[in-house]
């Protein structure tokens, strides 16, 4: 037995793993089975056979679509601008001389920060009765709540994406502070004497080094900005509303003939979700081929 | 040909002085090594020379050219990393052609120079490798030719030899003197290591602890170390203990007749005769060591009229091209080599008889501090607080 | 990605399989006999509690807490109050719980609910019904009030047995609006809302003030409540909704945010009126505001008033559903809230609360109705007179009729599509 | 998905950066830029730290006119909701941390150091249930843990909490693993001691502040999770989250603004913790704790 053991790595190594992927495999599979099953009108109680009702009446439904196309616009904008400002704010930090490691604690204290405290937060911050715009009332700026713009519950999803970039773009910035700190300054020291000037090394050192990791973060945040139900449920427009809060609508609603829409909304979350963590990864695999081979042929 | 000028160059890292008023000219075209233990501020001084470092104090010349202010890239001086510092997401030909990209030199051109520089390092055919794909030596080989391709006045060289195998090590070893008959480019390197230093450099200015200790040809720092610790950094195991009196050293091993050293009998002294000596070096009488090299101490065959001690052998160790051997004479422990057989036979507790020759004995002062002749004379400044790029 | 592991495949199967054996088959138990209530009393002992009602209000809760929770100890009932953000939410759970065969020992042994809710769950067979007029304090209200048996219309049937009750009531600050200047009808509102642009809006169906603010309004369109008296008319209906929401239309600018976003519930229509966004905000609780402002969410000038062409006032009430764990349990609260003392403190604003009473009056003792009196005399201008509130007393309309309100709502305000 | 790992070398680093002036000079714009921006990160928390001392803070007051601790001892009050949540809560994350821990150190030790078929697919296997939202797992598994007899109650929670945190911690697990000199564990076994020995002496110690992190992480995914513990807990496991939700849902701002703190507060001060002993390295994992 012990030998056989012994023998056979790659029996021991899919033991080790069957924990893990067991669990991912029963619960997250089967979530993601159970709510395909069910999207079309298999396992619940219903009007019995397989049907492709739910997402018919997904696609003849403009709510739908806005829906999609909104959740769409606020992942894709507070992805670029936390990537934009992130990036920006990793530079910044890193020019820092003495207080360098105190200021990127401050910088960070907003991650371990659960959403919902984040948009509860900013609704008291940027709401039209919040603390910017009493300040503006105390400051003689503005005479009433409704002089403030509003951009909390707004079709544009303002509070929402602001919410996003105050938790995300300290995520992306500390990503980039860490491969920066690996060997951003010895590969632009490198590039100094090559005759980079500061705009070059930019372009040419700091952006391509901090590609794959702030490129895999990015995934991550739209996964999120994408995904999550409670900042827009507390922050965001009602009508069009994202996906997620519409699945939860859906799934909530009492009647039971709404189910299957909640899965299949829920089904398609994943799917996009799923199409844009292959691209990224596909895209970070690219751009890191030259690094992944650095490790495998140093190690 | 571009002459460097260093005038009383100095950098602090905070508290600590990483290096301390170095004064230093190169010759336009030559190869000076800077050599020193690690944390002596040799990279320190490299930096400085490429612009990566904004000196505290001092300045650089580049010919006539006060390059002190200018930013590195824009001073024409060219750094080829220890690390290599590929940029990873780049294929080899690219990494070689950034340079020229910099320049705004057309794609067309770049590939081609860039080829040209992969084949003059031995790699043409793999400029469409990642760094990751390629071995050490070849990636310190792209980074030379990544400098290379841009012509530079002036190439500054952080430990080339360092990373690489034993076989790599002389192919660029080679390659570096190459590139040096070729072109007419004035090259730096920096090396902790005596041996580099002496096969490759023209020059050395050796640094301990921030400050240029010694200053010269290679062969003065074997021949005509100024002092003890030059002396031992460059290998010399026998220091006797003496005290000097005109040209003769009273020795344990007798009264030996040692030329003055004075500057002027001291071959190829520093071009600013700072550090012919050594800072401590005043001729004249006093405690000195007498040192002489193993391989410069002869078994007696009878045939000469050098002084010659008689000790006996404590141990012999065959080392294959030589065989070393310790003798003891007169309380003080003398290491001897020999390439032939001489040695041979010398088993311990045999006798054994040594000739001094008086070209090979060359004297440096000594403190008066009664140490042991192997232990280290009191470093000039305390080696701990050293901080220092490397 | 191509080659997933024939293993992973075979995981989700079973997966799937095992989640589809464990499926229980037993059909719902039936209820304790509140008829035999030394036994319910003996069956209850020992329980833990789950009572399932809507969080939002800390002195709701803690009047809970504080008030029931010691009660039930002494009977050896230990309650667990669980704080919803939607009491859709819990009848939700039940109904996933029916739908996944879970017919026993369910999660929810009590709800706080009225209305649609109430509806829905009945529509599931998702209540225990028949037991709440057979409790033994049940003899204290007056179930011959229609008041009482039709919650919404839908007669209760016993399904559900009531806590307390309430009356919508608008809410306006004496410092920005003069009494005097207030509206008397939905008709007169919509000339002020025109008249101060920007400053009146109200919660987003199906938020229950909301929901009851725009059937208030279509009563008035209609010819009154007893227009519905008889039940649910499609044909009725489409005529006065068909103008109901032609006029929300018309005043949709003039709502605050120009009517592009509504506030989600009460509480978020609190806020705006508190810091002066809006100048009206809405309260079911007949002992008024005085707990609102004592807990700072109103300001002190805060009064509220009513229309005098009526605002609803109904009940609310508890439900057990039919997988309870502790159906026993939840009767001995459902029957102990109706306890006229405790009743009395309910209805004190001091006490956290403010809430109406479920009893009738008059069946109560002398002492009891005095006790009454006492706290009714102490509102002060924080609420309306008993009397004005009976007065202007609406019914709930049918279930079919808010149903239908909702849905369009959402589809003619929210997604602006005309309505089917 | 490739994390990138700082790159060891060897070489000792300046203590300042090479490229700056001077140690400690920072160009006056680039403090001031910094200070903007630190300052615009902070400044949420200001609106809640001053709501939650105030009572009937009404617009235009920008400090409360009225102050008052009354949401604070509220919240704050013994035996009140806010403890019990506070427990549930350290409860639940304590439980996901350490079985995500446990199924993670096999899992990751072989991710970290094996090469094996099939290692990409259960890379983006375990990445999947990370990225894919919460609310699609909820809606998917809520029957499921019905019929389970798993909804509604603490062990469910923490099951369905285990879907997002396992793979994280998994893949940080295999981060640490392989960056771990695990060569030494061969040579304490050329030293005489036995596997057993060699895992307690050896290896525990190499990996135990990684693995201190990682379960850290789950502590944090669970500790700020809200729908799946909404719809599986299924209102009945009232979790800080949740209880911040109703008290949100109840308009009254200064216990909502309270509650809210005090659930910030102790992620924040894990956060602070961690850095000091950590150093800011370390401290990007943190970024999937949401």
């Amino acid at each position: 037995m012990s030998a056989w053991w012994h023998r056979h790595e790659d029996v021991r190594t899919w033991v080790a793993l069957s924990p893990a992927l067991l669990l991912v495999g029963l619960l997250f599979g089967g979530a993601v089975v159970m709510a395909g099953l069910r999207s079309i009108g298999l396992l619940g109680i219903g009007e019995g056979g397989p049907s492709l009702a739910a997402y018919r009446q997904l696609v003849t439904d403009p709510g739908f679509a806005r829906s999609l196309g909104l959740t769409l616009y606020v992942a894709v904008v507070s992805t670029s601008l936390s990537v934009v400002l992130g990036i920006g704010a990793a530079l910044l930090l890193r020019r820092l001389g003495a207080g360098r490691r105190f200021a990127t604690t401050l910088f960070q204290l907003n991650l371990p920060v659960p959403h919902v405290i984040g948009a509860v937060a900013i609704l008291a911050l940027v709401g039209q009765s919040g603390l910017l715009s009493r300040l503006a009332a105390q400051t003689g700026l503005l005479d009433a709540p409704a002089a403030f713009p509003a951009i909390t519950f707004d079709p544009w999803a303002i509070a929402v994406i602001l919410q996003y970039l105050w938790k995300e773009v300290p995520f992306i910035g500390i990503v980039a502070l860490a491969i920066l700190s690996a060997s951003g300054d010895d590969l632009e020291e490198a590039a100094r004497t090559l005759g980079a000037s500061t705009w070059q090394r930019l372009r040419h050192v700091t952006l391509p080094l901090l590609l794959p990791g702030v490129l895999s973060a990015a995934v991550i945040v739209f996964a999120f900005t994408f995904g999550i139900f409670e900042v827009p449920l507390l922050l965001g427009p009602s009508s069009p509303t994202v996906l997620p809060v519409l699945a939860h609508r859906r799934y909530t609603d009492v009647d039971l003939a709404a189910r299957p829409e909640a899965m299949a909304i829920s089904v398609v979350i994943t799917l996009v979700v799923v199409v844009v963590v292959l691209l990224g990864a596909a895209g970070a695999r690219r751009a890191i081929r030259g690094d992944a081979a650095v490790t495998e042929v140093g190690s | 040909m571009t002459d460097i000028h260093l005038d009383g160059l100095t950098r602090r890292f905070g508290d600590v002085l990483a290096l301390d008023d170095l004064h230093l000219d190169v010759a336009g075209g030559s190869i000076t090594a800077l050599l020193g233990p690690s944390g002596c501020g040799k990279t320190t001084a490299l930096k400085l020379l490429a612009g990566l470092l904004r000196p505290t104090a001092g300045r650089v010349r580049f010919g006539d050219r006060d390059v002190t202010e200018v930013a590195a890239e824009r001073r024409g001086a060219v750094m080829v990393f220890q690390d290599h510092r590929l940029f990873p997401y780049l294929s080899a030909g690219d990494n070689v052609a950034f340079g020229l990209r910099m320049r705004g030199v057309a794609r067309r051109e770049r590939r081609r120079s860039a080829a040209a520089a992969l084949e003059r390092v031995g790699l043409d055919g793999l400029a469409g490798r990642r760094p990751g794909e390629l071995s050490s030596g070849q990636r310190q080989r792209v980074a030379l030719a990544r400098a290379l391709v841009l012509e530079p006045e002036v190439l500054l060289l952080d430990e080339p030899l360092a990373n690489l195998d034993a076989h790599l090590r002389a192919g660029m070893r080679e390659l570096i003197l190459d590139l040096q008959r070729d072109r007419e480019l004035t090259l730096v390197v920096v090396t902790h290591d005596q041996e580099e230093a002496v096969v490759l450099a023209e020059d050395i200015a050796l640094l301990f602890d921030g400050r240029l200790h010694q200053h010269g040809a290679p062969r003065t720092f074997f021949e005509r170390p100024a002092t003890a610790r030059t002396a031992r950094f460059f290998g010399t195991t026998n220091l006797v203990p003496g005290h000097r009196s005109g040209t003769q050293v009273h020795t344990p091993l007798g009264e030996l007749h040692v030329p003055d050293g004075a500057p002027d009998s001291a071959p190829d002294s520093g071009p600013d005769g700072r550090s012919g000596r050594g800072p401590d070096g005043a001729p004249g009488g006093g405690a000195v060591w007498v040192l002489v090299r193993p391989e410069r101490l002869q078994v007696d065959r009878g045939d000469s009229d050098h002084p010659r001690v008689t000790g006996r052998v404590l141990h012999s160790t065959y080392l294959g091209t030589r065989t070393r051997a310790e003798v003891e004479v007169a309380g003080v422990r003398l290491t001897v080599d020999a390439s032939d057989d001489t040695l041979a036979d010398a088993g311990p507790g045999t006798s054994l008889t040594l000739v001094l020759p008086p070209s090979a004995l060359w004297t440096v002062p000594r403190e008066e501090d009664g140490r042991a002749a192997l232990s280290d004379p009191a470093p000039a400044a305390s080696v701990a607080g050293t901080v220092e790029p490397t | 990605m191509r080659t997933i592991p024939r293993s992973t495949l075979l995981l989700l199967v079973i997966a799937v399989v095992a989640a589809g054996c464990a499926q229980a088959s037993s059909a719902p138990a039936a209820g304790p006999d509140p008829t035999d209530w030394e036994q319910v009393r003996s069956d209850a002992e020992g329980a833990t509690l789950d009572l399932h009602m809507w969080g939002g209000s800390t002195e709701i809760n803690r009047f809970v807490d504080e008030v029931y929770g010691p009660r039930l100890a002494e009977l050896g009932i230990t309650l667990r109050r669980v704080p919803l953000a939607d009491t859709a939410d819990a009848v939700n759970a039940v109904l996933a719980e029916l739908e996944a065969g879970r017919t026993t020992d369910g999660a929810i042994d009590l709800i706080w609910i009225n209305g649609e809710n109430h509806a829905t769950m009945r529509q599931a067979g998702a209540l225990h019904t028949g037991w709440a007029e057979q409790l033994p304090n049940a003899a204290l209200v007056d179930w011959e009030d229609p008041a009482v048996a039709l919650d919404a219309g839908l007669p209760v049937d016993g399904a559900e047995s009531p806590w307390g009750s309430a009356q919508f009531q608008f809410v306006h600050d004496t410092t920005r609006t003069d009494a005097a200047e207030l509206p008397g009808s939905y008709a007169e509102l919509a000339t002020w809302i025109e008249e101060h642009p920007g400053r009146f809006t109200y919660p987003a169906p199906p938020a229950f003030h909301g929901t009851r603010f725009l059937t208030q309004w279509l009563y008035e369109l209609s010819g009154g409540a007893e227009a519905w008296a008889d039940g649910f008319d499609e044909d009725a209906y489409e005529e006065a909704a068909a103008e109901l929401f032609a006029v929300l239309e018309e005043l949709r600018p003039h709502l605050w945010r120009g009517g592009e976003t509504y506030p989600n519930d009460i509480a978020d229509l609190d806020r705006l009126f508190a810091n002066g966004e809006v100048d009206m905000t809405f309260t079911q609780l007949p002992a008024g505001i005085g707990a609102n402002v004592e807990a700072g969410t109103l300001p002190d000038s805060a009064r509220p008033f009513v229309l005098d062409t009526g605002t609803i006032g109904d009940h609310h009430y508890l439900g057990i559903p039919v997988n309870a764990a502790e159906p026993a349990a939840a009767m001995v609260l459902a029957d102990l809230v109706l306890d006229p003392e405790l009743q009395t403190a309910k209805l004190d604003p001091a006490n956290g609360w403010g809430d109406g009473l479920a009893i009738d009056v008059e069946r109560l003792a002398d002492e009891d109705r005095a006790a009454i009196d006492a706290v009714t005399a102490g509102f002060g201008d924080l609420a309306l007179p008993p009397e004005r509130l009976a007065e202007v007393r609406l019914p709930d309309a049918p279930p079919e009729l808010t149903d239908a309100l909702d849905r369009d709502w959402e589809r003619v305000v929210r997604q602006q599509r005309p309505r089917s | 998905m490739t994390r990138t790992e700082p790159a060891t070398t060897d070489a000792p680093r300046p203590a300042t950066q090479p490229t700056t002036g001077g140690a400690g000079a920072t160009p006056r714009p680039v403090a001031l830029a910094v200070v903007l921006l630190l300052g615009l990160l902070l400044l949420p928390f200001v609106p809640l730290v001053l709501a939650s001392f105030a009572q009937g803070y009404f617009y235009p007051q920008v400090l409360p006119e009225r102050w008052s601790l009354r949401a604070w001892q509220v919240v704050l009050e013994p035996d009140g909701a806010t403890w019990a949540a506070l427990r549930d809560t350290v409860t639940i994350a304590v439980s996901v941390a350490v079985l995500s821990l446990v199924m993670a150190v096999p899992a990751g030790r072989v991710l970290g150091t094996r090469r094996f078929r099939g290692r990409r697919v259960v890379e983006l296997a375990l990445l999947t249930p990370v990225l894919v939202p919460a609310i699609a797992v909820a809606i998917g598994l809520h029957v499921v843990f019905l019929r389970l007899g798993l909804a509604g109650g603490v062990p469910g929670v923490i099951l369905v909490h285990l879907v997002p945190a396992t793979p994280y911690v998994v893949l940080l697990t295999a981060g640490v693993f392989a960056n771990a000199e695990l060569e030494l564990e061969q040579q304490a076994r050329a030293l005489g001691a036995s596997w057993w020995q060699a895992q307690r002496h050896v290896t525990v110690r190499l990996v135990a502040p990684g693995l201190a992190v990682a379960g850290l992480f789950g502590f944090l995914v669970s500790w700020g999770q809200y729908v799946l513990t909404l719809v599986v807990g299924g209102g009945r496991v009232v979790t800080l989250p949740i209880l911040l939700f109703a008290t949100a849902s109840g308009g009254d701002t200064a216990i909502t603004a309270a509650t809210a703190l005090f659930h910030a507060l102790p992620a924040v001060v894990l956060l602070v913790l961690t850095s000091r002993i950590l150093g800011s390295g370390a401290l990007t994992t943190f970024g999937g704790a949401r």
